[in-house]
């Protein structure tokens, strides 16, 4: 029952994700993306990564794509009916599906790796996810949570100046 | 015992220093002209001393080696500075002071008010330190530093006057010609140290060690190859067919050099050096043969150039390469004692008919001086009558020039009698003999016609010089005139020691006192000869007679001629003239040798330098530096392109880059 | 004291520390100084000529751990012996006359010009006396920048051309030498040598097909440098345009760096591939000599003339070296060192007229000998000194290394070698005539003024040196010759086996078999000439009457 | 477990699609939304590892990528709105002024 539940939402994400790329009009394709992110949020639930479907909903579908649309619609692009040389496209359609078939080949190659991490499924179901999470995030991973504090800080800055009409 | 010997070669150095470095600064010419002179002098007493010393040790044990200090030692080459004092290098000692002293004296006066006056006197000095050091150099390498030392010295005496082109060149020329030379010279060197060192294990270049293991060496072969290059070097040096046409050129220099370099002491090193090393030139039938050959051929060659040249300096150099011949024919023929006689009576008289020209060549320059006009004052054409006008130089002139005719009772007869026996009787050549005689013959003919020739026209008949200038033609001071007399004294006293044997018989019992004398260096030449010569040589007393006879006869026939045509009827060389205009024009361009020289060695050497450089440096080579350049710019370019500024051909390379190495990993 | 030879080396970089605090204006200050610096810097090198024990061995070594990364250990290894020791003299003695030389030539920039020059003369001894292969390749490197901006700064006309050309040239053949450095050490330290010094490598025995590549990517390196016959393009450019003290330093001192590193490194590195490269490197000397004196006849400009003639000189010295043998070798260190004070002078000849006429043309001159009577004088010894003239310096290096080259297989190369001896002094008699000889008509020519106090001063301890190592070279020949022989003997042992393994090891390699066949006839005259059979009837006893007596 | 291939094989399928957004699209925020896809389909793999291998290192650099993504967002649409002042266009062919 699962695995059927599993191949609708993978059919709905990668008919979204070819919408993306495929439809001219900029709000249908942020709306496709969007589409596609809830798929990757269903994914993670089924992962037992409840926490991080929350956080990926908010994040992406919530911050990310809602600033894609303010831009889309402050610029208010015309929707340009041209598209890429043929001869393009077909290479970066060979391309892309090379990077695919490189990628399952890896997928199969590979033997599968012990799971060696203490962390065993049913324990994050009952002690919590995102209690885990926060106890991993605060102690082993606490400078690289500094750092994108900072990172964070010049993305802001950044983004005002390049963004100001005149400096 | 000779110990002081280092002197002789020392005082002229000195000389050369003082002269050299102060010159400018004394200013004063008898100052400056003593100390030169002075300076020879003294090598001329202490060469008199050591010959005397020499004389008083028996004839046996006569050699004897002073070393000074190791010049270059490296491996298994070593060459150090030692004098060697033999007969031979006595002989050469005496000369080289001797004659040295008597021109230093003369140039004094002849050089008078002559800018350069100090270098003059300078190189003159250097000079004779160089042909002491090449005389009295007890091995190779030493003989050799003499040997490029007074090459040097001619190129600066010739090039004395540089502001004259013509001066220039004729030192350039005389120098590379002489290196033409040196370069056979090494090439001997090296052959025979590498060929002793590595069969025989005789590592030595020392001449009293080489003669004594000259048994070692074999007969032709390496040996021929050996004495050819050294015999190469000679000719350049002592001026013989290949290498010749540097002497006449280098009469540009003033006349006393003219006298002690290229008639006395220079051009008599190759004759010396193959008297040196009589054992080896001895043991190669080959390089007698080619040296007697060339002897000849030069001796005849240049004679018959001297006959129609005008230039009474031009004359005495063709007569000094056809003596010099005579010299080479002496050696070729073994007889190195007969060569070196004739090399020392040779530098007698011809160093006085140098001298003798050159006190013509003064007055009549100062004659034309004051006349104001530019006539050649060297040009016998408008010389002649000078007899009453310089009465003691004409009766030098004549003695020396009847000591070079070869007429009986004076040295030159003696010495070239001679060699012109030992040509026809030698073991050596077999049939060849009576060529080289026939040669030497009739070149003996032709110099008493030409030196008469020079005589009559210089010296009899009326003056010939522009009226104006007639009266101030006038004796030259004492300083010029007393080497004269010496000289012509010495061309006239100088045969007496070494007469010939079968006429010392003649006249109660003489014997011949040089040839004694130089027995010991030729000691080993003489062993040889007994052991392996053919002994086919001819001992028959009258048949010398004949032969004697029938050269002073040649020599008379070409006085007589001389007389005819030059003094009775002078309208007879002109008609000769226009009869043969093609020969005598040949004659007079020196058979156009220089001209061939230069067509055939010197325009291709030029246009082959001038095709290497432009061609082949600048085109070939710099081309392919500047192509690899040039190239590697090209191919940027072509590189260059791949940056379009298209966003998507980056990211599209970009991704493409991934595929390609993902890919190789899995492949892998 | 044991770290004289640091001091050396470092002496002048204190001296450009000190220049810095000069201010720029006061150009005598910066001359005098930096004139003070390389004559203390020369008495200083005096203590090591008189401190050196005549011996084979490497003196005032000193050797101090350097650095240490990865795999690589170098340490600032460094020591003279017979070879380097008169090099470096030469570097030192050479260095206040070219300051000397340049008081009136160079006005602008003089702070910067006199900061090049001792940054040089530190590279120029440190490469000298470093036995550590990393140094020598920094050392070899470094002096390239100074020369660069010489050139590049206070050069002629396309001194840009000039000096690009140059350096790119000498950097092309370092790297491939860098290259073979570096996989020696790897090799070298599979051996267990544990770290660059050369001595290690000396007896480390590598087969021949390893030692052929390898020598060829010194043997390049050092060919560019010398420069030999097909690689010299760079230096006639290079002295064109040079400053009269640059193309000093360049002519007397860099040059030898390719003739040492064949000394050095190349040859005792890789003595089976000398051997079989030998007859090559020869001919490329040989030819080197002949073609550079004819184009030196046709030069108009005297700067490229004289080029010419080092190039021609330096021919000679390869030939000495590739002699392999005591004289031959002998030969070449002293021909080194004549062609370092002989060339040296006349390109400070050439720049003193430069000074007075700023032109470089024969044509320009002429008659000069009656104007400037002691710089005739001069010109005409140092003339002499670059022909060979016996008495003078250049005969004896030369003769020695036509002897060498005589005796060793190199018999017809040095009989051509020889004939260059003709050349050499016919271009140089023929441009000496042409500039002293002749009319002086030429209005500008009749103004120039004799050379003054400070030029003579230059030039008379050249002049002493050209007669003293001429007249008397047993004290250079002296300290050298322990350290020749030991070079020789690493050479010529191995040559003996190299011939045979070279026939079994490579079959194709016909230099090997040229090699092989020149040495069976060692003993007739040139190849092809019968050993006359019945010599030995002239030795035998019985009727020699030599000894009968 | 063998559903985990599952989601690998869906990360790629959407990474491969994101790629062919970005090389053809020429509306530059078409080409940040399929980089963002692209992100995505990294993150998904990131966390079934995490997930099947039981340590949530995975999951916390999922963070991480989140983060810097909304900071790439950020400055790229600054970007495109500055571009869009010069140039009037988001086209990302205009753009060539970085050329030889």
């Amino acid at each position: 029952m699962e695995t059927l539940f599993f191949l609708i939402i993978s059919l709905v994400a990668i008919v979204s994700a070819i919408l993306v790329i495929t439809c001219k009009n900029p709000i249908n394709s942020a709306l496709a993306l969007i589409m596609t992110f809830f798929c990757l949020a269903t994914y993670y639930v089924m992962l037992d990564a409840p926490f991080m479907a929350a956080v990926q909903v908010m994040v992406y579908a919530g911050a990310i794509m809602v600033l894609m649309v303010f831009t889309i619609m402050l610029l208010n692009i015309r929707v340009n009916a041209t598209r890429q040389q043929s001869h393009k496209v077909l290479f970066s359609i060979i391309l892309g599906f090379f990077t695919l078939i490189n990628t399952l080949v890896i997928i199969f190659k590979s033997r599968a790796a012990l799971p060696t991490g203490p962390y065993s499924g049913d324990m994050i179901k009952n002690i919590g996810h995102t209690e885990l999470i926060g106890k991993e995030m605060f102690t082993n991973f606490l400078l690289p949570f500094e750092i994108t504090s900072i990172l964070l800080l010049a993305a802001i800055v950044g983004a005002v100046i390049l963004a100001k009409k005149k400096i | 015992m000779f110990d002081n010997v280092w002197l002789i070669p020392i005082l002229p150095f000195i000389g050369f220093l003082i002269n050299g470095l102060f010159g400018k600064k004394i200013k004063n010419e008898t100052v400056i002209g003593t100390i030169a002179a002075g300076a020879v002098f003294g090598s001329f007493i202490v060469s008199c001393m050591t010959l005397y010393k020499l004389l008083s040790l028996g004839s046996e044990e006569r050699l004897a080696e002073v070393k000074f200090f190791s010049w270059i030692t490296s491996g298994t080459f070593n060459a150090d500075v030692a004098f060697l004092i033999d007969p031979l290098s006595c002989i050469m000692i005496m000369i080289v002071s001797g004659v040295g002293f008597l021109i230093h004296l003369y140039s004094i006066a002849y050089m008078h008010g002559e800018e350069g006056f100090y270098r003059y006197f300078a190189y003159l000095n250097l000079f004779t330190f160089s042909m002491f050091l090449l005389v009295l150099g007890n091995n190779l390498l030493l003989m050799f530093v003499g040997w490029e030392g007074v090459g040097l010295c001619s190129y600066l005496l010739i090039g004395y006057y540089f502001h004259k082109k013509s001066a220039g060149d004729a030192g350039k020329k005389a120098f590379v010609m002489n290196r033409v030379g040196d370069f056979g010279f090494l090439l001997g060197l090296f052959t025979l140290f590498w060929y002793m060192g590595s069969t025989h294990n005789v590592w030595t270049i020392t001449f009293s060690e080489m003669a004594k293991t000259s048994h070692l060496l074999p007969t032709g072969g390496v040996v021929t190859v050996i004495t050819l290059c050294f015999f190469l070097g000679a000719t350049g040096k002592s001026a013989q067919i290949p290498l010749y046409t540097w002497l006449p050129d280098a009469m540009e220099g003033p006349t006393p050099v003219s006298a002690l370099i290229h008639a006395a002491t220079m051009v008599t090193a190759g004759v010396y050096m193959i008297a040196r090393m009589n054992y080896l030139f001895i043991r190669s039938p080959e390089t007698l043969t080619v040296i007697a050959v060339i002897g000849a051929c030069t001796a005849l060659f240049a004679a018959t150039i001297g006959t129609a040249q005008n230039d009474i300096k031009r004359v005495l150099a063709y007569s000094t390469v056809s003596q010099l011949g005579y010299m080479f024919l002496a050696m070729g023929v073994g007889a190195f004692g007969a060569g070196v006689f004739h090399l020392m009576t040779h530098a007698f008289f011809k160093a006085c008919l140098f001298l003798g020209s050159g006190a013509v060549i003064h007055s009549m320059h100062g004659a034309l001086h004051h006349a104001h006009s530019h006539d050649d004052a060297q040009d016998m054409r408008n010389m002649g009558g000078l007899k009453s006008k310089m009465p003691i130089t004409f009766a030098t002139f004549l003695l020396a020039t009847i000591a070079i005719a070869g007429i009986p009772g004076f040295s030159g007869f003696f010495s070239k009698d001679e060699i012109l026996w030992q040509a026809f009787s030698n073991p050596h050549h077999g049939s060849l003999n009576i060529l080289l005689w026939g040669m030497g013959a009739i070149a003996a003919g032709l110099t008493a016609f030409y030196m008469f020739r020079l005589v009559f026209m210089t010296f009899f008949g009326e003056c010939r010089i522009t009226p104006k200038a007639k009266d101030h033609l006038h004796e030259s001071p004492l300083v010029i005139v007393i080497p004269l007399i010496v000289l012509a004294g010495l061309s006239v006293v100088g045969g007496y020691i070494g007469i010939p044997k079968v006429i010392g018989e003649v006249l109660g019992g003489i014997p011949n006192y040089f040839e004694h004398y130089l027995d010991p260096v030729f000691k080993y030449s003489e062993e040889y000869m007994s052991v392996h010569g053919a002994h086919g040589g001819i001992h028959n007393i009258a048949l010398e007679w004949g032969l004697m006879g029938t050269s002073v006869l040649i020599a008379i026939i070409g006085i007589t001629v001389a007389y005819a045509l030059y003094v009775s009827n002078t309208g007879i060389p002109v008609k000769f003239v226009a009869a043969f205009p093609a020969l005598h024009r040949a004659v007079y361009n020196k058979w156009y040798i220089d001209e061939l020289y230069d067509f055939m060695i010197v325009n291709p050497c030029k246009s082959f330098s001038q095709f290497l450089w432009k061609g082949f440096d600048v085109i070939v080579i710099d081309g392919a530096v500047n192509g690899v350049a040039k190239s590697v710019m090209a191919l940027s370019g072509v590189f260059r392109l791949m940056q379009t500024g298209l966003l998507s051909n980056y990211a599209w390379s970009m991704a493409f880059g991934v595929v390609v190495m993902l890919s190789y990993f899995i492949l892998k | 004291m044991s770290n004289i030879l640091s001091l050396t080396t470092f002496l002048p970089i204190l001296g450009v520390l000190i220049l810095f605090f000069i201010p720029k204006e006061s150009k005598s200050v910066l001359r005098g100084f930096t004139f003070a610096v390389t004559l203390v810097t020369f008495l200083v090198s005096l203590l090591i000529l008189t401190g050196f024990q005549t011996n084979a061995e490497f003196q005032f070594v000193e050797n101090v751990p350097w650095i240490a990364a990865g795999p690589f250990v170098m340490r600032y290894n460094i020591g003279v012996d017979g070879i380097s020791l008169w090099l470096v003299i030469l570097t030192t003695f050479i260095m206040p006359i070219s300051v000397m030389s340049t008081w009136k030539a160079v006005e602008d920039k003089v702070k910067e010009y006199m900061i090049c020059i001792l940054i040089l003369e530190t590279s120029l001894i440190g490469a000298f006396i470093s036995i550590d292969m990393f140094l020598f390749y920094i050392y070899w490197e470094l002096m390239l920048i100074p020369m660069y901006f010489m050139i590049g700064i206070w050069g002629g006309k396309n001194r840009l051309y000039a000096t690009m050309k140059f350096f790119i040239y000498t950097m092309v053949g370092s790297l491939l030498m860098l290259v073979a450095f570096i996989y020696l050490y790897m090799i070298g330290s599979q051996a267990g040598i544990p770290d660059f010094s050369v001595l290690h490598f000396y007896n480390l025995h590598l087969d021949p097909s390893v030692q052929m590549w390898m020598f060829i990517a010194f043997a390049l390196a050092f060919a560019i440098k010398v420069p030999m016959f097909p690689l010299h393009t760079w230096l006639p450019d290079a002295h064109t345009e040079a400053p009269t003290a640059g193309s000093v330093i360049l002519a007397a001192i860099m040059l030898k760096m390719g003739t040492y590193g064949y000394v050095r490194f190349a040859i005792p590195l890789f003595p089976e591939a000398a051997h079989r490269f030998a007859p090559l490197l020869a001919t490329l000397a040989v030819i080197g000599i002949i073609y550079a004196a004819l184009v030196a006849m046709v030069q108009e400009d005297v700067k490229k003339l004289v080029a010419y003639s080092s190039v021609a000189h330096l021919g000679f010295v390869m030939l000495g070296i590739f002699a392999f043998n005591v004289q031959g070798m002998t030969g070449s260190m002293l021909q080194m060192l004549n062609h370092g004070v002989s060339t040296g002078a006349l390109f400070l000849i050439v720049g003193f007229i430069y000074e007075r006429r700023h032109t470089r043309l024969i044509t320009d001159f002429g008659g000069l000998a009656k104007q400037m009577p002691i710089f005739a004088t001069m010109f005409l010894i140092v003339t002499l000194s670059s022909i060979g003239v016996p008495g003078t310096n250049g005969f004896v290096g030369e003769f020695l290394v036509l002897i060498g080259g005589y005796e060793s297989e190199l018999r017809w190369w040095t009989v051509v070698a020889a004939s260059g001896v003709i050349f050499a002094a016919v271009y140089m008699l023929w441009m000496f005539q042409r500039v002293m000889f002749g009319e002086l008509n030429n209005p500008k020519n009749q103004k120039l003024l004799d050379l003054d106090a400070r030029e003579i001063a230059i030039m008379v301890p050249l002049l002493l040196l050209i007669f003293v190592m001429g007249v008397y070279p047993n004290p250079f020949i002296a300290k050298m010759d322990p350290a020749v022989k030991k070079l020789v003997s690493q050479i010529r042992p191995a040559s003996m086996d190299a011939a045979a393994k070279a026939l079994a090891a490579v079959p194709v390699a016909n230099a090997a078999e040229s090699n092989e066949t020149s040495e069976q006839n060692h003993t007739g005259m040139p190849a092809g000439h019968p050993v006359i059979p019945h010599e030995g009837q002239s030795t035998s006893p019985a009727i020699n009457p030599h000894e009968a007596k | 477990m063998a559903n985990f291939n599952g989601y690998l094989i869906i990360s790629a399928i959407l990474f491969s699609i994101g790629t062919i957004g970005v090389l053809t699209r020429k509306n530059s925020i078409v080409i940040f939304m399929c980089i963002e896809l692209m992100l995505n389909a990294v993150n998904l793999t990131f966390i079934t590892f995490s997930r099947y291998l039981g340590n949530l290192d995975g999951q916390i650099f999922v963070f991480f990528i989140m983060t810097v993504a909304a900071a790439e967002a950020a400055v790229g649409l600054a970007l495109i709105i500055a571009f869009y002042n010069n140039k009037d266009t988001i086209d990302v062919d205009e753009v060539q002024l970085m050329k030889w």
